[in-house]
């Protein structure tokens, strides 16, 4: 039993406690825990935008006479037009670049890895069926992956009422979904639990010194 | 009924506690569980066995204290592996914040050798069997560079010396005298070393990461660009098997101390879903 | 005009982000990099104010009006403001004007960060641990085909990555991959193909102002 | 002595047959070089790769370990260029042939990626074929989404029990499309909240979608004619910190207890701390997200989940927006296509040695 001296270990002790308290109950210290949470994290991200994005690419070289980012500056005060209710739409502009940009860098994106890649990875060919590397048994994996997943898709038809053909494979594109839900639920306990082990670590261990 | 009653409405209350105590309880004892090895942590153990004497292996230290309980025991199992069989080694880092984690490791493992070593051969020696090359940014400077010169990535050690007038470095001068690189990291870490160093120098690469991280790394291992690969505490644990079973060194198992808590927390919750699904039924039945 | 323009710089600057990936040419991907990090980045960096303009103003009134549990309001503004002086004039690395330690004892922004955020939130993190037990304790009932299926599945794979598991079949272990490989692999594609065309529609429909939701209301 | 030497010259085989080529569907400024390896591979030291610009005096730019028979050099576009390989094995070098004077370009198609563009015409064009067709007030189908028909009761259930409602939107940005539709459902969660006087709790965790929700809501109350009920403190701006933000989310559902959760939009791990809360307060409890990962979580913890693209539909068919449902079918033809692209495929695959993984890079 050799409990710490460092004042930071009893702040992330007593801090980590006040969050576990949460499980038994709201309380007075997951409520102070939870308000410095949201105070701190809120400064931090000041610090960041200053710091690292504001200063080093906005001030410094518009200062250095970079004056085409004269053009971010005014969009991005633009924002405040919206405690001016006269012209408050004006905070559509910023808005509308960001969204903008985002979703029309999106769609290609979006195309390769969404369709194009998973396509290709469920074509039945002799090339995919070597990649589960378990040699001959390769062509069925692959051909219930097929399956499985033209019949996920075909849950997702919505234009059409879940009748016949429709109603057969929808019912077993929902089974597959379980199976894949319930699997990837059971595979993240084990990471989870590791964390919860490194938490408690860091309480028994290097805050109270009980274990080594 | 009413058992039945209260067997399909347990206070989640009472399932935190239990599963608080079932964790808890073994980190208390220390009691490491033993484990089958399987093929990942196999491959890797093998991979350190096949470094020929003439070459040195890079540890790579990639992760900051959150990561400590499931990659600092990959480091000390590593670190013993090759020291028992007397593989030189270098430690680096692409940041600085791991500096601090290999540090420790470092003086840990080398403090446990050399307890126990009568003459000065078959103690470990810094820059004969070992040198802390420490941090060199930017991140694609070393690992690049390394390939044609280690020295030059590094002109000064962790500690200052100048490498070259290391007498192990004057032995390992770039990838061509390094068997192995295996990169412990919760990061995009190990990608890099095979993006840049294995796909232009050839260079093994494997790797020990965390449970969260884990499920998108094993895919390298199927295509063989990782040699070997150890995942969150079950990995870590292996690897200390491993070390154990073939090397025979009596030492600290702290993954395989948490082994316990895993499986227990795993059980419990198996437990409480057999339960509820029992009530149930008796339930459905009396309907 | 108050609704028209906005629409019509979506539809500009969202072709400016599709382009770049057909056409390599220097001269496109030099203005999409200028675009992205510079513009984009200070813009975002602006917004930051609205979000907490927001904030203290909700927090300023709790205490104002004394609502419910108002004095935790001044834990958050006061967190927030020290932080924020700490961070803005002790610099990133606490080698800015204002003085960061007593001694030997470190508050700059970065041991704040790692001593108050980082273990304030890998114990929310934690948390999930309880969270999962109680959840699958709750949801995994064998009520329908699908229930227990999801149940199944989540058994296998628990039971299969522990070592436990490969006491009971050494099948064990490689049977639970194989769910995570095949069935799971299926069923997130199936989901991908879905949501990408989703997305693409819903994309098409914002560039070309069909849907203008996000404009929310006032003025034509 | 000139023994010796021609001895050391002849020892190593030279890389043979060089290639030096512009890297194709590239801005410029790189040239491929190719080489076959020297027979004597096994035991060189590296490749070495010179440049000239003259095709006279070369200088060292790079070199490779064995085994590798391709580098990119980085050039100047438009200049010319000579180069040459010599195998290394510690002090003794053997050198190709010297390369044809080679020129860096940049191009203006990539035509690794027309293969997107294909599709995206193609989706594209169908998508909006289908959102004409719906403008010209052709009746459209859409079967039921278990989520939706949830909400009225979820409103009405919170107005009996004079419980608020909350509705979190994720930790998404403006761009995420999952927010986009998140965006969509909660106008209409807000008029409900509006007609039925329910209060609405709505924390965001990044200003701008806070921005834009605000007004929505606002529009929304003032849509119903009740603008005056609008509380601006309703919708706020927590933190962006992905922790932070769940912290505070949980600490609204045990002190505001809302009858109904809705967690619809752009989730990470956070997911299950929020979803498992709110079950804990007995919440009704709608949840949607694109996020695969997280799907498992909220189909566990939640009473209604909408599955990825249902998301999307949902937005679509809540709002009743004909141009929007027309939107809908055209993914649903999409989806066809996709089934019989991958069968045809399949079947090309299976039969012929058409190499048909490379159209789908």
């Amino acid at each position: 039993m050799n409990i710490s001296f460092d004042p930071w270990v009893w702040i992330g002790a007593l801090l980590t406690l006040a969050i576990f308290s949460f499980l038994y109950r709201d309380n007075p210290f997951y409520k102070v825990a939870e308000h410095i949470f949201v105070g701190v994290s809120n400064g931090y991200a000041v610090t960041f935008y200053y710091h690292n994005i504001l200063v080093p690419t906005l001030f410094n070289p518009l200062f250095r006479g970079r004056l085409i980012l004269i053009i971010p500056f005014i969009i991005g005060a633009l924002y405040f037009t919206r405690f001016i209710p006269k012209i408050s739409w004006l905070v559509r502009i910023p808005i509308g670049i960001l969204m903008g940009y985002g979703i029309g860098a999106s769609i290609p994106a979006t195309i390769q890895a969404y369709i194009i890649k998973q396509v290709q990875g469920t074509i039945l060919t002799p090339y995919n069926f070597q990649r589960w590397h378990a040699g001959s048994t390769g062509i069925i994996w692959s051909a219930i992956l097929f399956l499985g997943v033209i019949c996920v898709v075909s849950y997702f038809y919505f234009s059409r009422e879940q009748k016949g053909i429709l109603k057969v494979t929808s019912r077993i594109g929902i089974f597959f979904v379980m199976i894949g839900f319930g699997a990837a639920f059971g595979y993240t306990v084990m990471a989870r639990v590791s964390l919860l082990i490194g938490r408690l670590q860091f309480i028994l261990g290097t805050w109270l010194g009980v274990i080594k | 009924m009413k058992f039945v009653e209260r067997m399909l409405k347990i206070d989640r209350r009472i399932i935190y506690l239990i599963l608080a105590i079932v964790v808890i309880l073994p980190m208390l004892f220390n009691v490491p569980l033993r484990v089958r090895v399987m093929e990942p942590v196999q491959k890797l153990f093998n991979a350190v066995e096949a470094i020929p004497p003439n070459k040195a292996m890079i540890i790579n230290f990639e992760y900051d204290p959150r990561d400590v309980p499931e990659l600092q025991p990959m480091a000390l199992s590593i670190l013993r592996h090759a020291f028992t069989r007397r593989i030189k080694i270098l430690v680096l880092s692409l940041y600085v914040q791991p500096l601090g984690m290999a540090q420790s490791a470092l003086t840990q493992i080398t403090e446990e050798f050399n307890k126990n070593a009568k003459t000065n051969a078959d103690s470990i020696l810094y820059g004969r069997d070992y040198v802390f090359l420490g941090w060199q940014p930017p991140p694609l400077v070393p690992i690049l560079g390394m390939g044609e010169s280690i020295a030059n990535v590094y002109k000064t050690d962790y500690y200052g010396n100048k490498t070259d007038t290391l007498p192990l470095m004057k032995r390992i001068k770039n990838y061509r005298n390094v068997g192995l690189l295996v990169s412990l990291s919760s990061s995009d870490v190990p990608r890099w070393w095979i993006e840049y160093a294995q796909n232009r120098f050839g260079l093994k690469v494997g790797a020990g990461v965390t449970a969260v991280s884990g499920s998108e790394f094993y895919s390298y291992l199927q295509t063989g660009q990782f040699s070997g690969l150890m995942v969150g505490m079950k990995g870590a644990a292996e690897y200390e098997e491993m070390i154990a079973s073939e090397l025979h060194i009596k030492a600290r198992r702290k993954a395989s101390e948490s082994l316990p808590s895993l499986t227990y927390a795993h059980l419990v919750m198996i437990a409480f879903i057999i339960i509820g699904n029992i009530g149930y039924f008796i339930k459905g039945r009396k309907k | 005009m108050k609704r028209t323009l906005p629409l019509i710089l979506v539809f500009i600057v969202g072709i400016m982000g599709i382009i770049p990936f057909l056409i390599p040419h220097p001269a496109v991907q030099k203005t999409d990099d200028f675009f992205r990090n510079d513009i984009m980045k200070i813009v975002a960096a602006f917004a930051l104010v609205l979000g907490l303009g927001s904030l203290i103003r909700v927090h300023f009134d709790k205490i104002k009006r004394h609502r419910e549990n108002w004095q935790y309001s001044w834990v958050l503004l006061l967190t927030f403001a020290v932080t924020s002086i700490i961070g803005l004039f002790g610099g990133v690395a606490g080698t800015g004007p204002l003085p960061t330690h007593i001694s030997t004892f470190h508050f700059d922004i970065q041991s704040i960060y790692l001593n108050v955020e980082v273990p304030l939130g890998s114990t929310m993190f934690a948390l999930l641990a309880f969270l999962m037990a109680s959840a699958a304790y709750r949801a995994f009932r064998a009520r329908s085909p699908e229930a227990t299926l999801l149940l199944l599945s989540a058994f296998v794979v628990m039971i299969g990555i522990l070592p436990f598991g490969d006491q009971i079949s050494h099948r064990l272990p490689s049977f639970a991959q194989w769910i995570m490989d095949v069935p799971n692999v299926a069923a997130q594609r199936g989901i991908l193909l879905g949501v990408a065309l989703g997305m693409l529609a819903t994309a098409l429909k914002i560039l070309l102002g069909i849907e203008r939701n996000w404009l929310g209301g006032g003025g034509e | 002595m000139t023994l010796i030497f021609l001895a050391f010259t002849v020892a190593l085989a030279p890389p043979t047959d060089l290639k030096a080529y512009d890297a194709p569907d590239d801005g410029g400024g790189t040239i491929n070089i190719e080489w076959q390896l020297s027979p004597d591979d096994a035991v060189l030291t590296n490749y070495e790769i010179y440049r000239s610009d003259n095709g006279v005096d070369f200088e060292k730019i790079n070199f490779i370990g064995n085994g590798k028979n391709f580098i990119q050099d980085e050039t100047e576009d438009n200049k010319q260029y000579y180069y040459k390989v010599a195998a290394v094995q510690d002090t003794i070098r053997a050198f190709s042939g010297i390369s044809t004077p080679v020129k860096s370009s940049a191009q203006w198609i990539d035509r690794n990626k027309l293969n997107i563009f294909i599709a995206l015409a193609i989706f594209g064009f169908i998508i909006l074929y289908y959102i004409y067709h719906a403008r010209k007030g052709k009746e459209l189908y859409i079967r039921k989404i278990a989520g939706l028909q949830a909400i009225d009761d979820a409103v009405g259930r919170a107005t009996e029990m004079g419980k608020p409602i909350l509705y979190t939107t994720g930790i998404g940005y403006i761009e995420d499309i999952a927010t986009i539709a998140s965006l969509n459902i909660i106008g209409e969660v807000a008029k409900k909240c509006a007609q039925y006087n329910t209060r609405f709790i709505n924390p965001h965790s990044d200003p701008i979608v806070y921005t834009v929700a605000r007004e929505i809501v606002k529009e929304a109350y003032s849509s119903v004619g009740r603008p005056d009920a609008f509380d601006p403190d309703s919708v706020y701006f927590v933190t962006d910190s992905q922790f932070a933000y769940a912290a505070a989310v949980d600490g609204i559902m045990v002190r505001e207890k809302p009858a109904t959760n809705f967690l619809i939009g752009w989730f990470r791990a956070e997911s299950l701390i929020m979803a498992e809360t709110g079950a804990s307060t007995g919440a009704i409890q709608i949840a949607g997200t694109d996020q695969v990962s997280q799907l498992p979580f909220f189909v566990t913890a939640c009473d209604f989940t909408l599955i990825g693209e249902e998301l999307y539909a949902a937005s679509a068919y809540i709002s009743k927006e004909p141009l929007l449902m027309g939107g809908i079918k055209g993914e649903d033809f999409s989806k066809l296509i996709i089934g019989i692209a991958l069968i045809a495929a399949s079947i090309i695959g299976l039969l012929t040695k058409f190499p048909v993984l490379n159209l789908f890079k």
